[in-house]
């Protein structure tokens, strides 16, 4: 990457590194606990939603058949989609050996596992018998019943289960040096607990030597996996025969739309939260530069994605295709439709300028924009290319209602409340991955 | 003897500290444990560790779990048999994305599992640590009989250590 | 009492009882009983369930098994006969009965939810009284037989009796009885075709209702007579219509239809002649006028029309009409060319104050076509009451103070007439109110003494609809309530009073109905009473052809092209029309006819007033925004339902709703058209069509329940039709669309077919495994677009059989209901302001071999059986609705709340149908093609140890459907009667080129055009 | 190490292969009732209380009945042959023998006098009704089509769900007949169709 050209040395000491991570970890401040108590006020309204949904039925959302999928399904796909970045940024860009990726790869992997076990909230949320979704795992029962691997929901069992395990997995794997550092640093209660989880962990070349090497391999299973889930996700819809669904461009187009709504939701995140947690001298703009960069790729596939899809809806000749791609920009949702094109495509292509890259505030908006666009993509893609499909006598147009926004706020609320609470408890930033770039202080001149 | 006595070395250099290991390779002394806060090459190098083993749990994970994908869909769909869509009873392509799944999960853990079984071993157990290694200083720690403790500290010291000290 | 054919296999799963209904009885009416509602109980067994054996055992009562009892359908004056069906003796559905000549075994959506009368919730549990404040007071059967005898002995005033019950033994003891005590019986109920007896009277001197042979009729003209929804007997006249204008070897009938509103008989007809209000008449009386000018052959009498007709032509009625003398001319040639041809007048036509005239005009058309005695058959006596004209004497009379006892009995004329006719008033001037009403309606409520009446499914009756027909009712369970059977209740009075009532001596009605019988049986020389009784109850009556009576012109023959005057003087012609579902508004109270969209508009649970495009554009009001018609008798205030088939100074609005009473499905619902009507005026009839209107928009929105979505086919080829000039030559669809020298919809080429073809074939191979191995047949289902007419009689029998549950109005119109089977209406070429052609069809789970459905289900709930049923598995479904989604046609159907419960509250979940799971909350469902009559089938033949004969399946839909247009089979089996069907050119799938390979395959509707 | 990753992956493959190789739930199926009857035991009082199942209105006992006098099942559930319901007998069925048996023993007697209690009653509105005890009740969304299974296992074949009933001298639930791998079993055993349309729908 031509990043690494003026890549700005970093000026700390070992020492200063852990010294200023393990601060991270002190009492936090008010604001901290603001945010926090709003996360879990949003949790709790979703919970109640929850409870209401299981009580009366699934009709208290917004569903107007033929959409029989509304702003559950698509707030599913925009929190795994938001995992994404998280996945690429640690694993992806760690094979690359990016060097701005180690400051901020910590925050967004949590923020990947994090967005996974919000999504993974919602298929059980949205199915109409919420007490029987373990249905859906192959497990021996007294019916001698399997599920249907043919169907692309359990594809998605199978992916998210993964996804989630994995990330997990990667992210502790990443945690325990660090856990071990913050270990020699606190005492107390602090310290047993922290020691605990350091597993140990001395920093011996022995454990190193298997930990560098088992890192790469997770990183090198992660990168397919994180290409492969949002593609299967893609395919719940694009293995359907629904016009605006069925495209082969699916599985790319939703991989490029989830890194760049990752992205976003990253810098949404680590702008406020390095102020926060004061360590704007380690997550500095060169790395927003960077992201920003990321993200105007991610966004301008997207646009070209748009693009074909429209087009590929013309050229197909298929009145099916024609009429949603028509009604997508002029029907009756015409406003969500373009909310996406403008939110996604247009917005991100400011990043073209340097200024707008390194401007905080700036990126800030554009990241609240591509967070909007982005829900709005998927909401397009399932709500309006199901009201039109192929009898127009049956067409209908959903409108979300109470239930349908209680959860997605509380959706937010369940994500926040577990980012603020592992930014408080674990290095937000990963120290040994920074050590690894400070060069040891040597004897006979430095390097 | 035991396996945590010895000598205890601490650098603030990394050359120091390599060089320390050059001498002990030297001198024969190989059952060496180095602390640091990050991988570090010149270690590495200095140390000629073999390559780690991790990967072949990796591999037997990946292939575990890709058969057994394979295996558990296609069973379970000739176990009932059942029609949908007009699609063979138990039809591959869509099976494929099942065993890519497991390929990955299955891999992935057993990974782990492959890092923790190498990293855990018995004779390195209770070696003695500093809690500065996790921080900025390399450890280099030598077990030694008493006789050989002061020719190690020696060497230590010239090697550029900033703190030796006798263990176990 | 015939089992029938088929013993069901179904484990009983009958609804608990409860407080609503009186367990003893409750139980007495079901054999066995299992505490908790009949809903998708997971397998919860735990709770201790009751077995309540028999205490004696009928004999024709087998549990598990359906028994099925002949009776007759009194929710018109049709009187078509009925089969119901029981279970453990509760009645779970009505079926036309075969062996009746009014239906021939189908019955309209009305007649079948004759059931949802029954259990309806609205019901009286038993007698009442008014109090002294003025409510009903509950009170025993034995206090009020005392009341009413204790009245009868010193009335105060004549005794009168209004009744709405057919000919027949009960109608016969009612006019004795009420005649013994000095009173008389005044048989009412609304449209009653009074105009039409009238003309007969004066055209042909006869004071009688005829019978029309629409199926022989090659050239059909209906004078705003909507003879498929509300006109005499719509089943018969559907069947018949069916038989002339469905496509069969190579031709079809011709239909016009001339009115003001274009109605669903209207939309099914080939073209509409759009008269201005009351016109009909000049058009009918100059189409006369050319036949006789221009043809020969006519009956040699009508020549004394010619001074009448002469003034009559074409021109004349053309300025009137507003319909060009050119086309009226054509119209006449082809009416006289195609012979027989049938004319027939009613309807809106029948409605104002020329009625009598159109009428006329009418019998002289037919009579001067020759088709007076061939398809218009007099001597058929189709019953009719004393009309409106009687109805007005009792109100005189009532008014006057005359009446001092009033008995009401299936009428009700308090809703049923306008304000302006003042009969509430009259009416509350008697002193003594009774009624018989089994529901609490507004004459009911207006009344002293409610002796509430046994349903016609709980008591022994029977009807004469018309002459040669005299069909049974029996008891086919025990009365849900406490109520009685009408003529106990004159009998036991006659007891009581004795005097001049001392004459009627029966112990109970059924004794006097048995009685009567054997009058019949003597008359018909039977031999054995006995048997000649159990025969007729068998077969549900006594049936034969009655014989046609000659007629000639009557001396004063004749009828005037006049225009009717019209009350008021706003811009619009206001026409009240009787709802298809609804009519008078006696279905207002059976969520079936309430949720089964109006045949033309798809509006279900709601009022709304139909405008004309430009006439909607003129005021400003779009769909569903609010309109007020003022008329000089009153206002009205609707949503708006813009309908090209209403002529630019015409505003329609259906009857049916606006009750005040009437139970809590029709109390407050919906607005009453009447309320904008003038009363009588010496007319003796009622004219619906009579007053102008002054329409203003007013602030208001309500969303129409409409299940329809987008009215437009938009070219995907759903609905195929083609001239019937191309389908007499035998073109496939395709080949009819390249002879019209229009492209077809867009199709795979040829090699594309062939590839998928060998695809598929592979496909098949590679599925053959387990069952999926063993020979099994394929059901199959045909629907003939020709003959289909959209009058949804389908849609009820489905939700009847099938346990389908009504959502409401709220849920509707968020696009939730749960029609398995639905009727979809697509609007064709209006686009230049010329009126709207429908396209109907009726639309179910086509069962698709390559089901887009069963794939994406994760836990296989949705997925292909052996014998080709797309099969859908409540209790597996877990409700991630990716089915419903990704079914092309859109006819899965969600479980969003738990509909079953507020669906069938007591005593209605006594109709559930225990063959058929009733669906839990969250669960997929959709149409099965009625399995479980399929399995019922098999399992019987198994036990016959023979196979299954073809037409012995017979789903609900094709068994309801009046036009027969539904064919069910064995696609495997090559004598089967579909697999003949499906050799028809003209049958093509929907949304062929997705290749999902429906086993639902549609025969192209074939139109008269072109060649007019 | 090696030796350990060998281990490690023998581990995965046996969890896969567990998941495979899902051991069936057992489902017990009593054969049709053994065709010698032994006299039914006289029970007293106190062991009736002992005995499973729930206790009827009136203590019915199927193993004098069935047992020991050999009465066919179907002399009382008469529709069983013919409808999906087996059908219960009427009081008047059991009255048809009744009239004249009055029983052997003290208890048995007493049982019959309450019978004969319900049948005088039979047109007093207000009296108790007969209230059996369901043992058996099939899921509503399950269909059980009695007949076929007659016709095709014969009239003997009721032991095989309701176990041997000609030895109960009162009936309890042998088997949960809403396990549904309890039909599956006797399907898959037979041949015959497991079709989920042919008992869900």
């Amino acid at each position: 990457m031509t990043a690494i050209a003026h890549e700005p040395a970093i000026t700390q000491t070992h020492a200063e590194v852990t010294r200023d991570v393990v601060a991270t970890l002190d009492t936090p401040s008010r604001g901290y606990y603001i945010a926090l108590f709003a996360a879990v006020g949003m949790f709790l309204v979703g919970l109640g939603t929850f409870v209401l949904l299981l009580k009366d039925g699934l009709g208290l959302a917004g569903y107007v058949p033929p959409v029989m999928w509304l702003v559950y399904i698509t707030t599913f796909v925009f929190w795994v989609g938001i995992g994404h970045a998280g996945t690429l940024i640690s694993a992806i860009l760690f094979l690359f050996r990016s060097p701005w990726r180690t400051a901020v790869y910590r925050s967004t992997e949590a923020m990947t596992v994090f967005a996974v076990m919000t999504a993974g909230l919602f298929p059980i949320i949205h199915i109409g018998r919420q007490w029987i979704f373990y249905w859906l795992l192959p497990y021996p029962n007294q019916r001698y019943l399997w599920p249907n691997f043919k169907s692309p929901l359990i594809w998605d069992v199978f992916a998210i289960g993964t996804y989630l395990t994995v990330s997990t997995t990667f992210l502790v794997v990443g945690l325990v040096p660090d856990i071990a550092a913050v270990r020699d640093k606190v005492s107390g209660w602090r310290k047993k607990l922290y020691a605990a989880c350091s597993l140990g962990w001395t920093g011996s070349d022995n454990q190193w030597r298997h930990y560098t090497r088992g890192y790469l391999y997770l990183a090198a299973l992660a990168t397919p996996l994180v290409l492969s889930v949002h593609s299967v996700v893609s395919w719940d819809f694009a293995m359907s025969i629904i016009p605006g669904w069925h495209g082969t461009i699916f599985a790319p187009y939703f991989v490029a739309g989830a890194i760049y709504s990752g992205i976003g939701m990253v810098l949404t995140l680590l702008i406020p939260l390095r102020r926060v947690l004061k360590i704007e001298h380690m997550v500095t703009e060169y790395h927003f530069d960077n992201l920003a960069k990321l993200t105007l790729l991610t966004g301008s596939i997207l646009f070209y994605a748009y693009l074909m899809e429209y087009f590929v809806g013309w050229y197909s000749g298929n009145t099916f295709e024609q009429t949603t791609f028509y009604r997508r920009a002029l029907g009756p949702q015409w406003w969500a439709g373009w909310a996406m094109i403008i939110c996604n495509a247009f917005v991100s292509q400011l990043l073209w300028f340097k200024k707008i890259r390194t401007n905080l505030t700036a990126l800030f908006v554009i990241s609240i924009f591509i967070n909007i666009g982005m829900w709005f993509e998927r909401y397009v893609i399932i709500a309006s290319s199901l009201s039109n499909d192929f009898v127009p006598y049956a067409w209908g147009q959903a409108d979300p209602t109470w239930a349908d926004w209680g959860i997605l706020l509380g959706s937010f609320g369940w994500f926040l409340m577990y980012f603020l609470l592992f930014a408080r408890t674990f290095p937000i930033v990963a120290i040994q991955e920074i050590k690894e770039m400070i060069p040891y202080p040597r004897r006979k001149g430095g390097h | 003897m035991a396996a945590s006595s010895g000598v205890l070395a601490s650098f603030e250099h990394i050359d120091s500290a390599v060089e320390a290991i050059h001498r002990l390779r030297a001198r024969g002394f190989t059952d060496l444990t180095v602390y640091s806060a990050a991988p570090n090459h010149e270690l590495e190098e200095a140390l000629r560790h073999p390559v780690s083993g991790v990967r072949l749990f990796t591999l037997i994970g990946g292939i575990t779990g890709c058969i057994a994908g394979y295996a558990m869909t296609t069973w379970m769909s000739y176990d009932w048999p059942l029609l949908v869509g007009g699609k063979p009873i138990a039809s591959i392509p869509p099976y494929v994305v099942i065993m890519f799944e497991l390929t990955i999960l299955l891999g992935a853990l057993s990974t782990v599992a492959g890092m923790i079984i190498l990293s855990v071993r018995r004779s390195l157990r209770g070696r003695p640590f500093h809690p500065r290694f996790s921080d900025d200083r390399v450890g280099i720690f030598a077990p030694c009989g008493p006789e050989q403790v002061d020719a190690l500290s020696g060497l230590f010291r010239t090697a550029g250590a900033v703190e030796v000290t006798r263990e176990g | 009492m015939a089992h029938r054919g088929t013993p069901p296999d179904d484990h009983l799963a009958p609804p608990a009882p409860s407080e609503g209904l009186d367990r003893r009885r409750f139980l007495t009416v079901l054999g066995v009983s299992g505490a908790g509602a009949a809903a998708l109980s997971g397998c919860s067994t735990d709770k201790v369930e009751k077995l309540i054996p028999y205490l004696v055992q009928s004999e024709d009562q087998v549990p598990g098994l359906p028994t099925v009892y002949a009776s007759t359908c009194t929710e018109c004056a049709a009187g078509c006969g009925l089969h119901v069906v029981t279970r453990e003796a509760r009645a779970v559905k009505l079926e036309g009965n075969p062996d009746h000549p009014v239906n021939r075994g189908t019955l309209c959506a009305r007649g079948q939810a004759g059931l949802q009368g029954l259990y309806n919730p609205g019901r009286l549990r038993g007698p009442m009284a008014r109090t002294a404040e003025g409510r009903h007071e509950p009170i025993t059967w034995d206090d009020a037989m005392a009341r009413l005898a204790e009245r009868l002995r010193a009335p105060g005033g004549a005794v009168a009796a209004l009744s709405g019950a057919g000919e027949g033994t009960f109608a016969d003891l009612l006019t004795a009885w009420v005649a013994a005590l000095g009173g008389q019986t005044v048989r009412w109920e609304p449209f009653g075709h009074e105009a039409l007896r009238a003309a007969n009277r004066r055209v042909f001197g006869l004071d009688e209702l005829p019978a029309h042979d629409f199926a022989a009729a090659r050239h059909i003209v209906s004078f705003g007579a909507d003879f498929l929804e509300t006109w005499l007997a719509p089943v018969e006249q559907q069947r018949g219509f069916a038989e002339a204008h469905g496509f069969r070897d190579g031709q079809m009938a011709k239909c016009v239809y001339v009115g003001p509103r274009r109605s669903l008989t209207g939309l099914n007809a080939d073209e509409w002649l759009a008269t201005a209000p009351g016109t009909e008449a000049a058009v009918a009386l100059a189409m006369a006028q050319v036949i006789l000018a221009e043809r020969s052959g006519w009956p040699s009498d009508a020549s004394a029309l010619r001074p009448l007709l002469a003034e009559h032509t074409p021109e004349r009625a053309a300025e009137r009409s507003g319909i060009e003398a050119e086309r009226i001319r054509q119209l006449a040639r082809e009416f006289a060319s195609a012979q027989p041809s049938l004319a027939v007048a009613g309807g809106i036509a029948g409605q104002h104050r020329a009625a009598i005239e159109v009428c006329a005009a009418v019998n002289i058309l037919n009579y001067v076509a020759g088709n007076v005695g061939t398809t218009v058959r007099f001597g058929a006596r189709l019953q009719a009451g004393d009309g409106y004209a009687g109805l007005q004497a009792l109100q005189s009379a009532m008014d006057a103070g005359r009446v001092g006892v009033v008995l009401v009995h299936e009428t009700n004329p308090v809703y049923a007439l306008p304000r302006a006719a003042g009969f509430a008033a009259a009416f509350a001037k008697v002193p003594f109110k009774v009624s018989t009403a089994s529901v609490y309606d507004e004459t009911a409520a207006a009344c002293d003494l409610i002796l509430p009446a046994h349903h016609a499914l709980e008591r022994w009756d029977d009807l004469r609809p018309r002459a040669g027909v005299h069909s049974l009712m029996q008891p086919v369970m025990e009365p849900v309530y406490d109520t009685r059977h009408p003529g106990d209740v004159l009998l036991q009075t006659a007891r009581a009073v004795g005097g001049p009532l001392a004459a009627f001596t029966a112990p109970t009605f059924e004794a006097h109905l048995r009685a009567a019988w054997g009058e019949v049986a003597r008359r018909r020389g039977a031999a054995d009473a006995q048997a000649f009784w159990r025969e007729a109850l068998r077969r549900g009556g006594v049936f034969e052809e009655a014989p046609v009576t000659p007629v000639r012109l009557a001396a004063g023959a004749g009828a005037s092209g006049a225009t009717p005057a019209l009350d008021g003087d706003g811009p619009l012609t206001l026409v009240a029309y009787p709802s298809p579902m609804l009519t008078d508004g006696r279905g207002a109270n059976r969520p079936w006819l309430l949720e089964n969209p109006d045949p033309v508009t798809k509006i279900t649970w709601q009022s709304w007033i139909e405008l004309h495009p430009d006439t909607a554009r003129t005021l400003d009001v779009r769909e569903g925004e609010h309109l007020q018609l003022t008329s000089p008798h009153g206002t009205v205030t609707a949503p708006v339902y813009v309908y090209g088939g209403v002529r630019r100074d015409v505003v329609a609005v259906p009857l049916g709703l606006g009750h005040t009473e009437y139970g809590e499905f029709a109390a407050g619902r919906g607005v009453n058209a009447l309320d904008l009507l003038g009363g009588a005026d010496g007319n003796g009839f009622l004219p619906y069509c009579s007053t102008r209107v002054v329409a203003a928009k007013v602030r208001g929105y309500t969303k129409l329940a409409k299940t329809e979505g987008n009215p437009r086919q938009l070219g995907r080829g759903i609905v195929e039709a083609m001239p019937v000039a191309l389908a007499a030559r035998g073109l496939t669809v395709k080949e009819a669309y390249e002879a019209m020298g229009h492209p077809h919809h867009e199709l795979n080429p040829e090699s594309e077919l062939e590839a998928i073809e060998g695809w598929h074939q592979a496909q098949v191979e590679k599925q053959k495994f387990g069952a999926y191995a063993e020979e099994h047949p394929k059901w199959g289902l045909a629907v003939d677009l020709s003959r289909c007419t959209g009058c949804s009689a389908c849609v009820t029998a489905c939700y009847a059989e099938n346990n389908i549950p009504w959502v409401g109005e709220e849920e509707v119109t968020r696009g939730r209901e749960m029609s398995w089977m639905r009727i979809e209406r697509y609007w064709e070429g209006d686009e230049d302001g010329a009126p709207p052609e429908a396209r109907f069809i009726p639309v179910m789970c086509q069962h698709c071999d390559n089901a887009p459905c069963e794939p994406v289900c994760p836990v296989y709930a949705s997925y292909h059986t052996p014998d080709g049923l797309n099969g859908q598995v409540y209790n597996r479904c877990v409700g991630t609705r990716y089915c419903g989604n990704n079914c092309p046609y859109k006819v899965r159907y969600f479980n969003w709340f738990a509909y079953a419960k507020q669906a069938f509250p007591e005593p209605m979940n006594l109709q559930l149908n225990p063959e058929v799971t009733v669906r839990a909350r969250g669960v997929m469902e959709k149409c099965t093609f009625c399995v479980q009559r399929i399995r019922a089938a098999q399992h019987h033949a198994r036990l016959e140890d023979r196979p299954v004969r073809d037409g012995e399946i017979v789903t609900a839909c094709a068994q309801a459907c009046p036009s027969g247009a539904l064919t069910f089979g064995d696609v495997k089996n090559p004598d089967s009667r579909l697999v003949a069907t499906l050799a028809n050119p003209r049958a093509y799938h929907v949304f062929e080129e997705i290749n999902v390979r429906p086993a639902v395959t549609y025969l192209a509707k074939v139109y008269h055009g072109g060649e007019a | 190490m090696r030796k350990v990753a060998v281990l490690g992956s023998l581990l995965a493959l046996g969890t896969a292969g567990g998941i495979l190789l899902a051991s069936r739930p057992s489902t017990a199926q009593q054969g049709p009732a053994a065709p010698d009857s032994l006299a039914a035991p006289a029970l007293a009082a106190g062991d009736t209380a002992a005995l499973p199942g729930p206790r009827q209105p009136i203590f019915f006992r199927h193993d004098i009945h069935a047992g020991q006098f050999k009465i066919n099942c179907q002399y009382c559930h008469y529709s069983v042959g013919v409808a999906s319901e087996p059908g219960i007998p009427s009081v008047e069925t059991c009255m048809g023998c009744h009239l004249v048996i009055a029983g052997s023993d003290s208890g048995g007697r007493a049982e019959i006098r309450k019978l004969r209690q319900f049948w005088n009653d039979r047109n007093n509105p207000d009296a108790p009704r007969l209230e059996w005890v369901r043992i058996h009740t099939l899921a509503r969304h399950a269909h059980f089509p009695h007949m076929r299974h007659i016709k095709a296992m014969g009239p003997a074949a009721c032991g095989t769900c309701h176990g041997d009933v000609s030895r109960m001298p009162q009936v309890w639930e042998v088997n949960n007949v809403n396990n549904m791998g309890f039909c599956i079993d006797c399907h898959l055993a037979r041949g015959v169709s497991r079709d989920c349309f042919v008992c869900h729908y």
